[in-house]
C-alpha cells in the first residue's frame, strides 16, 4: 500500500502544480512509513516541504496556503501526534468555507496513518476518525487496500473539501495487490465479499480482519457479507443498507474505542431505515474503552479473528 | 518606541524611519481616522439599539489599523482579528460587510481575495499561521524579491498582546523566521486581554519576543499614525524584498470594554483611560493640521460631514442586512454537499413546511 | 444556576486546600460569565489564577499541579476554545493515570461553558461532550438546573478522575431553583418526569425543551418520561433500559450535530440492551450535520419543541 | 558557548560558571557517561534481539544528561523526553524501569514521585508544560526562595531542538517567564529532529528564543559535562532561590539514529558523525583523569568491569519483563472504574475463557 500510496501522491503532484506536499520529515526522508519517497527529489524543497515540528503550524499554515490558492497535502506524522492540530482542523479547515458563504474553498487533505497492530510505543496506534466525522465540515475516508490506495489519494487531494485520509499503517507493507483500471467514487462503500447470513461493516485496517473470518465463517456453511465503508463521513447508507434488508443482521467492526463510535451511528442509522429487517441488535466489535495498550497486549484489545466469529455466533442466536 | 507625532501634534523625526508625506497625505489619514471611528461610534450604538448581537470596538487604536492599513499595497494580504475594522476600511471593504457576522445573518460570508482582507478570525492567534501560509504561497509565486513593485507582495497578520502567548502565533513566529517568510506581524498591544493586563502575558515588552525566533521586532507609538504608517511600511518593503519577516508592536490602549459584553469596571480604573485620552490618536494629528498645515477652512467641518453621511448609512444597511433563510442552514458546509446532508436538509424543509402550514 | 456554580466551586475551594482553579479571566473579572465571581477576593491569587491566554498552557499546567499534588478545576472560556487544549486533554489528562500505571492521579476538573441558544458569534455555541465522551479515561458531565450544578461541581472536583464539566451557558441565568439538601451521585442519570408513553433522553441545556415538549405532549394525552442523563460518559444505561423496557419509545435530544453523537451511542446500546422492547427505533433531534449557524439562525437549528414534538408524533406512528 | 572542558580534556575556566570540582567528583561523572552509555548500548542490542520494539538512543549525548541530572537536587523534579535515559541514572531509576514502554510490557509505569523523575513523555513538548505547571505547585507549596537548601525545589523540563516549534514548549516560555517560574528547561540540540536538521526549526540559535519571552539563555558545550555541570547548576540555583526561569541549550549531537526505526543514511552525511566523534563526552574526561587527577591505576578497568556488570543486569532483566495479563487492559483506565467498563472486562473475561476451552 505504501508504493500504491506514493504513486497516487506521484500523480496528484503531477496533475496539479498547486498540489504541496507538506509535513515532519516528508521531505529528504520521504516520510517515516516512506510515502512521500523520492518526491521531494523530483518535484522539489518548494512542493515537498519538510516543515518545522509543530502540527498546528502545519496545518495552519495549510488552511493559509489555500487561502492563496494552493491545494496543500498534510502528512500527520502518526495518529496520536494529530491532536496538537485539532483545533486549526476542527475550527478552520472544517469551517471556513461555511464561514466564507462558499467563497473559500479548503481543498486540503490530512493523511494520517492510523490504528494499532504495529507493536509501536504510546500514541502511535489511535484511532482517530470518529473525532473527525463527528465535525461538520470534514470529510472522512479509509483505504483497505493499494488499488483503492492509489486512487482514493487522489481523488481525495482532487475534492475542493477538506479530507481526513485515514491510512492503515499496518498494511503499509502489506501484500502487493493489483491496482484497478478506474476509481470508484470516493464515498461509495464496497462490498468486498457478498454473502446472505451476516453483514459486516468495517473500514482500513479491519477489512482484512473481516475477510478472514468471512473464510472462516464460511467453512461453517455461515456466509459473512463483508461491506468495505471506505467513506466515514459520508457514510454511504444505501449499501449497507441493501445488504442488511437482505442479512438481517449487521457487525461493525472498527480499532476505534467502543462507545461513541462508527459503530453507534451505524448502527443508530441502520436501526431507523431498516428498522423491521433487523433480526438482532446490530453488535460491534471493536476496541475497548482504555486508552491504547502497551503494544504485548495490542492482539488482545483489537478486533481479531475470534472475537468476530464469537460475535458471528452470538448475533446468529437471536 | 518609534514615535513621529507625538501627543501634542509635533512632528518628530526617527533615523529608521524617515517619512515623507505631504500634509495632503496626512489630512487624508485624519479623514480615515475619523472616519472608522465613528463607523465604531455607530456600531456600538447599533448594539445597544438590538440590531447586532456583539460589538468589538477599536476606539484607541484607529491609529494603528490606519497606520498599517494604509501601508499595504494593493497586492499586500492582510489577516484581521474580529476589531480591524479600520483596516477594513483602508481596503475598501464596505463596513456593512463586517456587520452580518456582528448581527448575526452571516459568519462573515466576504471573499478574502476581493479586497485583499481576510474573513475576521476569532479564535485567537489563529489568523497568524494563516498569514503565514499565505505568505508561503507568495513565495512560491515567485511574488516576492523580484524588484517589480506590482508583483511583490507581503502579508500583514493582526493579533493582540494576550495573542502572544498562544502556541498558535509563536508556531507563525517560528515558520515566518525559519523560512524567511514575507510575513508582517503587527501586534496591537492595547495592554488588555479583556480583564488581564499584558503583564499576565509577559514580563518584557512584546516586540522583543521575535528576536528569539530570528527577525527584528519594534515598538511603535500604536498612537501615532505616522509612526505606525512608517514603521509598518519599512516592515512591509522588507516583506516584499524578501528581507523576512517582522514583528511590529504597536503600543495603544482599548478605550472602551473589550466588546459591548465587558464591564471593565470589575477590572481597571477609570483614570487609566484618562491618561490615554491625552494621547488620542485622532486629537494630535487634528493638531498637527490645525497649527502647521495649509488645510481648507472647511476641512474638518466637510469630514464632520461625510462622517455622518457614513454614519446613516451604517445604520440603514445595518438594519437591511436580512436574516438568512432557515434552508440556507445546509449550503457552503461541502464544496459538494453530501447526500446524508441532502437528506437532513429535505427533512428540515418538510418539517418547516407542517409547522408552518 | 450561575450562582449555585459559584457556591460548589466557593465550596470546593474551602473543602480542600489542594484545590486551584484556573483560567482566563477568571480571576478579577470572576469570568465573562461571572461563573468565578469573589472567588479570587476572598481565597487568593495563589487559587484563583489568571492565566495567560492559551488553553493548551492552562491545562498542561494543571496537570503539572496534578503532579504535584493540587487538584486543578480549569476554566475554558467558551466551548469552541478547548481545542486549542485538545492534544493535553486526550493525550495527556485522560492518559496519564493509566500511563503510570494507576499511580498518578489526574482530579482535574474542565469546566466548559457549552451549548447554543445565547445569540453569540461564531465558536461560542458548541457542543463538545462527543469528543470526550469517546476518550477513554475522561468522565464528561452536565448540569440541566442549579442544583445538580452546585452539587455535581463539588463531586466532579473531588472525583479522583478527570471529568470534563460541561455547563449549558443558556441556563446560566435561568430562574433560580431550590438546591436540594444531598447530592445524587454524579454518574447517575435522573427520570425528571415520569411517563408512559416515550422516553426521552436529554442532558445539560436540551432538558428543559424535553421537560417543555412532555407539558405539551400531555395535553394531547401523550405521558413522556423525561431522563436527564446527567453524565453522558460513562452511561447510566441501567435506568434508561428501565424506562425503555416500560415504555418501548426513545428519543435522544441533543445539541451536538446528529452524527457520531451521543444518540447514536445510546440507540446503539439500547438495541442491543432491550432489543425485544423496542417498538419503534431510536429516533434522534439534534443539531444538523452543520457548522454552527450564524445566530439569527440558531433556534432552527437548536431541537426545539416543535421539532421534539414532531418526532414525539413519528415514533408513536410506529 | 560555555566550555570548561576541551575536547582535548583541558579545563577552563569561565567567568560566569565558576566550576569548584575535585578530580573524584570527576571521576565520579565519568563512570555516569560509561555506565549510561553502557545501558544504551545494551538496549540497542536487545531490540536487535528482538527483546525491545523500539529504543531511543541517548549516544553522543551522555555529558549533557549527566551533567544536567547531576546538578539536580533530590527535592527537585525532573521532566524527561524519551531519550532521556542518562538522567534516569543520575535518579536512581534502575534502568529496567525505562524498558518496560520500548518492550511494550506498559506504558512507563513508574511513580514520578518515587524519583522525582516524571514519566516518559512521547508527545514532543508536552512534558515542558507539565513541568511548568508542576513549578506553579512548587511555588504555591512555598518550596522557593526560602533559603532553605533542604526545601528550595526547582525543576528541570527537557526537550529537544525540534521540539522548539512547538506550541506548547513556546506556551511554556510565556507561562514561566511571566509567572517567574522556578522551572529550568533545558534543550538537548542534537541537530536534528528525526531528518530534519535543526536549520529548519529556527535561523537563530535555539538558547536566544528566551530572551522574548524575559528570561536568560545559555548555551553550553552540551558534550562537555562540567559544562553541563556547572550552566545547570546555576540555572537550577536560581530557580531554586526565585530568580525564576533558564533556558538552558545543551549543543551536541544525536551520534545514533533517531530511534532503532530509522535510517539516517537517508538524510545526513556519515562524516558528519565523524567530525562529532572527536568531541566525544567520554573521550575528553578520559582525557582529563589520565592526565591531570590522581586516579586509582584500576579505575578504567573497575568501571569497565562494572559497565560489564550493569550489562548484565540489563539483559537478564529486560528478559524478565514479563507481558502484564490482557485483564489488566482495564486496569488503572480510572481511579474508580466506571459500570460500563467493568462489563466490557467482564465479556473479555468470558470470551478469554471461552476461547482458551
Ligand atoms: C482560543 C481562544 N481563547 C479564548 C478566546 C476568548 N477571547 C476573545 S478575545 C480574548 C482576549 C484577546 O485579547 P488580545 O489578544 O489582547 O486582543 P484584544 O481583544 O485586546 O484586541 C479572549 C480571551 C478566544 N476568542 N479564542
Ligand atoms: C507532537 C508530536 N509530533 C511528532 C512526533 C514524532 N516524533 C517523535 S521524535 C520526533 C523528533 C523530535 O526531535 P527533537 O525534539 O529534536 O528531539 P530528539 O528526538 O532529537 O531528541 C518526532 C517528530 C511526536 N512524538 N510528537
Ligand atoms: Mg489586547
Ligand atoms: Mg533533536
Amino acid at each position: 500500500m505504501a508504493k500504491a500510496l506514493n504513486d497516487g501522491l506521484r500523480k496528484a503532484l503531477e496533475d496539479d502544480p498547486k498540489v504541496v506536499i507538506m509535513g515532519e520529515d516528508v521531505g529528504k526522508l520521504g516520510g517515516v512509513f516512506r510515502i512521500t519517497d523520492g518526491l521531494q527529489k523530483d518535484f522539489g524543497e518548494d512542493r515537498v516541504i519538510d516543515t518545522p515540528l509543530a502540527e498546528s503550524g502545519i496545518i495552519g499554515t495549510a488552511v493559509g496556503l489555500a487561502i492563496r490558492g494552493y491545494r496543500p497535502v498534510c502528512e500527520i506524522q502518526f495518529d496520536g501526534f494529530v491532536f496538537p492540530a485539532f483545533d486549526q482542523i476542527v475550527s478552520q479547515v472544517a469551517k471556513f468555507h461555511n464561514r466564507s458563504a462558499g467563497l473559500v474553498k479548503m481543498p486540503i487533505t490530512i493523511r494520517i496513518p492510523f490504528g494499532g497492530g504495529i507493536g509501536a510505543v504510546e500514541h502511535h496506534s489511535e484511532s482517530i476518525e470518529t473525532y473527525f466525522a463527528h465535525t461538520a465540515g470534514l470529510k472522512v475516508v479509509s483505504c483497505s487496500n493499494p488499488s483503492d490506495a492509489y486512487w482514493m489519494i487522489q481523488e481525495a487531494v482532487a475534492d475542493d473539501d477538506p479530507v481526513i485520509f485515514c491510512e492503515p499503517k499496518r498494511l503499509y507493507h502489506a501484500a502487493k495487490a493489483e491496482i484497478d483500471e478506474a476509481p470508484t467514487p470516493l464515498y461509495q462503500a464496497r462490498v468486498v465479499r457478498p454473502g446472505r447470513d451476516v453483514t459486516v461493516v468495517a473500514y482500513g485496517p479491519t477489512v482484512s480482519t473481516a475477510l478472514e473470518s468471512a473464510n472462516v465463517a464460511a467453512e461453517d456453511g455461515i456466509e459473512l457479507e463483508v461491506i468495505d465503508l471506505r467513506s466515514m463521513s459520508p457514510l454511504d447508507m444505501p449499501t449497507v443498507l441493501e445488504s442488511v434488508r437482505r442479512t438481517g443482521r449487521l457487525i461493525v467492526v472498527h480499532e476505534a474505542p467502543h462507545s461513541f463510535g462508527v459503530g453507534a451511528e451505524v448502527a443508530a442509522r441502520v436501526m431507523e431505515a431498516a428498522f423491521y429487517s433487523l433480526e438482532a441488535p446490530v453488535l460491534r466489535v471493536t476496541g475497548y474503552d482504555t486508552p491504547y495498550p502497551p503494544s504485548r497486549l495490542e492482539h488482545e484489545w483489537l478486533p481479531n479473528l475470534d472475537r468476530l466469529l464469537d460475535t458471528v455466533d452470538k448475533i446468529l442466536e437471536y | 518606541m518609534v514615535q513621529l507625532l507625538t501627543p501634542e501634534g509635533q512632528r518628530v523625526e526617527h533615523p529608521d524611519y524617515p517619512l515623507d508625506i505631504s500634509d495632503d497625505e496626512i489630512a487624508a489619514l485624519y479623514r480615515d481616522l475619523v472616519l472608522v471611528r465613528r463607523i465604531d461610534t455607530e456600531a456600538i450604538a447599533l448594539q445597544r439599539q438590538g440590531e447586532l448581537g456583539l460589538w468589538a470596538s477599536l476606539l484607541g487604536q484607529e491609529a494603528a489599523q490606519i497606520g498599517a492599513g494604509r501601508a499595504l499595497k494593493q497586492q499586500d494580504m492582510s489577516f484581521p482579528t474580529y476589531r480591524e475594522h479600520g483596516v477594513a476600511w483602508c481596503r475598501d471593504v464596505d463596513p456593512l460587510t463586517l456587520l452580518g457576522l456582528y448581527r448575526g445573518t452571516n459568519l462573515g460570508g466576504w471573499d478574502p481575495s476581493s479586497n485583499n482582507f481576510n474573513l475576521y478570525t476569532i479564535v485567537i492567534g489563529a489568523q497568524t499561521l494563516h498569514a503565514t501560509g499565505y505568505a508561503m504561497g507568495v513565495v512560491r509565486d515567485g511574488a516576492v524579491g523580484t524588484g517589480d513593485p506590482d508583483r511583490d507582495t507581503a502579508v500583514l497578520a493582526f493579533f493582540g498582546d494576550g495573542a502572544s502567548s498562544q502556541g498558535d502565533v509563536n508556531e507563525a513566529f517560528v515558520w515566518a523566521g525559519a523560512g524567511n517568510l514575507p510575513v508582517v506581524f503587527f501586534c496591537q498591544n492595547n495592554q488588555w486581554a479583556i480583564s488581564e493586563p499584558v503583564e499576565r502575558q509577559s514580563r518584557v515588552p512584546l516586540y522583543q519576543r521575535s528576536s528569539g525566533f530570528g527577525f527584528p521586532g519594534v515598538r511603535v507609538d500604536g498612537n501615532d499614525v505616522l509612526g505606525c504608517l512608517a514603521v509598518t511600511r519599512k516592515a512591509l518593503d522588507d516583506a516584499r524584498s524578501a528581507q523576512g519577516p517582522t514583528l511590529v508592536e504597536a503600543y495603544t490602549y482599548r478605550m472602551n470594554p473589550h466588546t459591548t459584553n465587558d464591564d471593565p469596571r470589575r477590572y481597571r480604573l477609570g483614570s487609566e483611560a484618562e491618561t490615554w485620552k491625552l494621547k488620542d490618536p485622532i486629537e494630535r494629528v487634528r493638531a498637527y493640521l490645525t497649527r502647521e498645515a495649509k488645510i481648507e477652512p472647511t476641512f474638518f467641518a466637510d469630514i464632520d460631514a461625510e462622517a455622518k453621511k457614513l454614519a446613516e448609512h451604517v445604520r440603514a444597511g445595518c438594519r437591511e442586512l436580512a436574516d438568512p433563510t432557515p434552508e440556507s442552514l445546509f449550503d457552503n458546509v461541502h464544496v459538494t454537499m453530501p447526500d446524508e446532508l441532502r437528506t437532513q436538509r429535505t427533512e428540515f424543509t418538510e418539517f418547516l413546511a407542517e409547522v408552518n402550514s
